[in-house]
């Protein structure tokens, strides 16, 4: 069973952390992913830095301007994470735009993700009806996750379906907005959570953007299965670098 | 072979419609309604009446009697620079905000490069009493200083993109991020025939006006409503639709898009898509557009900021893949010639991405009985300090 | 009453030649030639066929919704503004050019103040290969700098007019000077309707198309051809002629003419001819101007090149002293603010010259029922500059 | 018999100069027509300022400028000219332009002429038809010789039509041109003054514009019967005032 379904059944709330990739610095990748491991975090998403990321704000295009500055490539990435599975044990996705993954190859590049041990993917620019018609296969073969996202504009229908081809989780968007741009939570999303919550999907459902406190976080896992921080890691790491990212994880979950 | 949209929102294998959800239901009700809303009669009636009185159409389709002497052969210019705003980009920001306010948003968004779609959105808006926000490239900002004044006079609100190349693709990124942080109340008008379906089928379709003018325009004053060659600049490629669209199934008409070389299509300072663009998706859409080997979307190049743009609407890529238009790249040289001798043999300052299309003539010999129909897609009002420091006049 | 002109060249008392003998020649010629080569059917046809397929004719008679419900009347704009070079002053130009043709004249000399006459005189000189000079004074230079850059682009030489208010009336001067030393083979081609007969009627006869449109649009649209007003600003006088035209001899169309109060009628700083100005001799032609005691022609002031000349046309000052046309003064301040409410209700940025006649609709109350045509001379995009530093946009 | 006519009947070439009145200083007026007399000049051409003298070049429109910013008005000439004829014999002619004349009233202009001694009007935008229609009969009442000018381009039939109505001379412009254009006469100036001479008008001929030097003035006088000075003088007043007008003089007709 997959690492991601794994996590998913234990009896616990979970936090899972973003980064990009090849930030601060082009070779940080895998010392951020074991600092994460040992402060505690359940999941970590693997930023593949993209020019035009545009489902994302400031703190995230600045980190992919930088990393891809720094030299960050698809084939870098990999060749970091060729031993990650040596040293760290949590799930680990890849989360990046479709146009780089596109050049790779599609198949390509879920092989290699077998290969160095990434258990899902998340590309917020592949429709759910293309991945189902042309890519659903090529991810099953490679044992890959695929985590959609859906938001509070998203229909009751389109919800189901999207829990219906689901098989991790359902990355629930704490509000329609690009990442970084909301300062905790209002009445709208704590309402839209908890409709989500009575929805009883198949799929956990783990709530990202947003979220970048203890009070955040502590809102959010009480409707969710978990939440990831994007953004407030990533600035972190740019006023931090990879030190002190146990007192970062602690400050979320103490 | 067709060239038309297909029911999955692809021409031949470009376009589709690469959002991330945020972006779903907005897109999808767009998608569920353009077809029906535009064949609404009162819609047809609203949008043609502005046409008319307010745009200012039919624009000519004006014989240059000397062009066509210098270069030998039969040059007709279709006049969009004459539009109130003075370029084609008025003809499809007409067209949606319509449909913008028949799906009751109240808050319109767009991106600009030349800055000439910005101002035709301003335009719009106001005329309709809607907020509109402007995204332009910081470069475009510089380079476009009068449409950013013409803007702020109608009132919109031109906010900087500062990422990226700081010009039209960065834009777009902007505004993308703008409609998926307000996806209830906001329409974005895109410019050009990009974006995600179905943006490039609905700009092409209000763009088309440009085609079905030609045709009588043409009928009239030749006796036959098809030329031989229908010639127009390509940015993201929504002029060339409009001049295209009723030609597209007549094979008999040759069509030719221009793109911009920029400082020549190896410098590595350009922005010719076809010649330098592999398939990938950008801005919603999969199409062809120059990026590393990598994926990463390269920063193009173009004295002329409606040009300077990575990618091509998916209708051009298959235009392309499929051969029925060639693609010819021209250089900032060449086009700035050209620009100025339009200017001095047909008294009409062209826009810099226009006179890009007008600079083939140089590089494609034509006969002396050719029909050759050339998109003027705007005037050159907004290039006159770039004219100016070109050649130093 | 007539509002013709008499075989003398007369309005009323107003018109006439008051030229110097080195012009006479070319005068002479003009006036004894004028109206056999306006009335050949080559002339007719080319003029008619240039007005459509170059200039984009007919403009639309645009219903201004938003502004009509602002101030609760039926506005309708004449849209000059879309013209091929953006102003109605582009009529004229194309009929003297077809008009120096057919006289054999090579050379061309204009007076300019907003730009927008010397750039439809390059233009046209361009489109018919003839050399082309622009005297402009040197404060218009500064303060219409696109228009300067546009005539260059187009291959006209501008000339500054450095003596007196280095306005339009200098640049008028230099003109003449021009011409008497240049007395064979160059045309002069003014660009209003002022100067020694037959310079008024021709070109109020080339402009007259702007009032032949309004009848039958509004017959279209309103189901009768005539307005219960006519409104114009007044420079020279050359748009609000061509909008008043037609309709002179129907005297339940009112006409009203705007002119620049400047900084107000009394302050100095003013161009409200026909509230300052006396009967005298200015640039040929007997008519009201301003002028000192001693019958030096004074200095006028507005913030709009264009209206910032202290004479009138004859045939307005026949108007106006027959009490044919109201004459309403408005001032910088409240042309400014109506330029931007124009824009802001309807997308359109007017000339600053039309936003004097715009400004008339907060001085004076209309009717619910009122039809209400106003000649939108000109677009706006000379004057951003001045717009923008009025504003602080 | 009127000063110029008696002029014109000596036998004898004459020399006529042009000035602007009020320039360089207010008050010059009358001390450059003393000196102009004591030169040997024949006749003066006393300028009245306009402001918009389009007929004129750059020379005497600065000087215009010059005399109306030094305050010059019809009024303070004609009282600076009240007791001319106490000192000066000479003819003297005024040359304005229409419109303050016109704002003076053509009839208070003439007779103001008459009271202080003028002896004729040259008005260069007073066209012959209005002068014939309306101000003949004003101009002959005050005993006004009036001055039409012709040019290479007049035809011979309108040549014909102004000598019959000219009572004193036609001041022959020697070049279609404004004032202070020409340096010197070309073959076409020349074939145009032998025109002029061979039409044996009953009015003589005094040529103007471009007379400058001696050898232009020796031109001038072959043709004609004699020449006007004025842009050349208004350069001799710029530099040196009223100062030396003997000189100037005298290098043109020794
Ligand atoms: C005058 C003009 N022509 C062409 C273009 C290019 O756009 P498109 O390829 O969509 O016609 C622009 C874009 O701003 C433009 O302003
Ligand atoms: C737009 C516009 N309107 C009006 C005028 C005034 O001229 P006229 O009174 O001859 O129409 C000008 C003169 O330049 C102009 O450019």
């Amino acid at each position: 069973m997959n690492r991601i379904n794994q996590k998913l059944q234990a009896d616990k709330k979970l936090l899972s952390i973003y980064f990009t990739a090849g930030y601060p610095q082009l070779t940080d990748t895998v010392s951020i992913i074991q600092n994460l491991e040992k402060s505690g975090i359940d999941m970590v998403e693997i930023g593949l830095p993209f020019s035009d990321p545009l489902a994302d704000g400031p703190t995230i295009q600045a980190s992919s301007t930088q990393a891809l500055k720094n030299g960050m490539t698809t084939e870098t990435l990999f060749n970091q994470l060729k031993d990650i599975r040596k040293t760290v044990s949590i799930p680990l996705i890849i989360m990046g735009y479709f146009n780089p993954i596109l050049q790779f190859g599609v198949e390509a590049f879920c092989k290699k993700c077998q290969e160095v041990g990434i258990d899902g993917l998340i590309i917020p620019d592949l429709p759910v009806d293309v991945y189902n018609d042309n890519y659903k296969s090529i991810f099953e073969k490679y044992s890959l996750v695929n985590v959609f996202l859906i938001t509070p504009q998203t229909s009751e229908k389109r919800i189901q379906f999207i829990d219906s081809i689901s098989n991790g989780f359902i990355y629930m968007v704490s509000s329609a907005s690009v990442t970084g741009s909301q300062t905790g939570f209002g009445n709208d999303q704590l309402a839209y959570f908890k409709r989500i919550e009575t929805m009883k999907l198949k799929s956990p459902q783990i709530i990202g953007f947003g979220i970048s406190t203890n009070e955040t976080f502590n809102q959010a896992i009480k409707y969710a299965k978990g939440a990831i921080i994007g953004s407030a890691f990533i600035k972190h790491l740019k006023h931090e670098g990879v030190s002190n990212i146990d007192r970062f994880v602690k400050q979320i979950r103490p | 072979m067709t060239y038309n949209i297909n029911e999955k929102g692809y021409y031949g294998e470009f376009g589709g419609a690469y959002i991330p959800e945020m972006l779903y239901p907005n897109v999808e009700e767009l998608r569920l309604k353009y077809l029906e809303v535009m064949a609404e009669p009162d819609f047809q009636t609203e949008f043609k009446a502005l046409l008319k009185n307010y745009v200012g159409r039919p624009s000519p389709l004006y014989f240059a009697k000397r062009l066509s002497e210098k270069y030998n052969t039969k040059i007709y210019l279709k006049r969009e620079d004459l539009n109130h705003t003075g370029a084609h980009k008025i003809n499809n920001t007409i067209g949606q905000i319509l449909m913008a306010q028949r799906l009751g948003k109240k808050r319109i968004i767009a991106e600009t490069g030349a800055g000439q779609h910005g101002v035709a959105t301003a335009t719009v808006c106001a005329l309709m009493g809607l907020e509109c926000i402007v995204y332009m490239g910081e470069i475009d900002i510089a380079r476009q200083a009068p449409n950013v004044a013409r803007m702020q006079m109608l009132g919109a609100k031109v906010i900087p993109a500062s990422s990226g190349s700081k010009t039209l693709k960065d834009a777009t990124n902007e505004a993308i991020r703008d409609w998926i942080n307000n996806p209830v109340d906001t329409h974005y008008i895109i410019g050009s025939v990009v974006g995600p379906h179905p943006y490039p089928d609905m700009v092409a379709r209000f763009q088309a006006i440009v085609s079905e003018e030609i045709k009588w325009q043409l009928q009239e004053q030749e006796g036959n409503p098809n030329p031989d060659y229908v010639i127009a600049c390509v940015g993201g490629g929504s002029n060339a639709a409009g001049a295209y669209y009723h030609f597209l199934e007549d094979t008999n008409v040759k069509l030719i898009a221009v793109e911009a070389a920029g400082k020549g299509v190896n410098s590595g300072e350009s922005a010719a898509t076809s010649s330098l663009g592999k398939i990938g998706i950008i801005h919603g859409s999969k199409t062809l557009l120059m990026q590393s080997k990598d994926g990463q979307i390269t920063e193009p190049y173009s004295i002329s900021a409606g040009l300077d743009y990575p990618g091509v609407g998916p209708l051009h890529a298959h235009l392309f893949q499929s051969g029925r238009a060639e693609f010819i790249a021209i250089t900032d040289d060449e086009a700035m010639e050209a620009g100025l001798e339009l200017c001095q043999l047909e008294g009409i300052i062209p826009a810099i991405e226009t006179a890009h299309a007008l600079a083939i003539f140089k590089e494609k010999p034509f006969q002396p009985n050719d029909i050759v129909v050339l998109s003027l897609s705007g005037r050159g009002d907004k290039d006159l300090s770039t004219y100016n420091n070109y050649f130093n006049i």
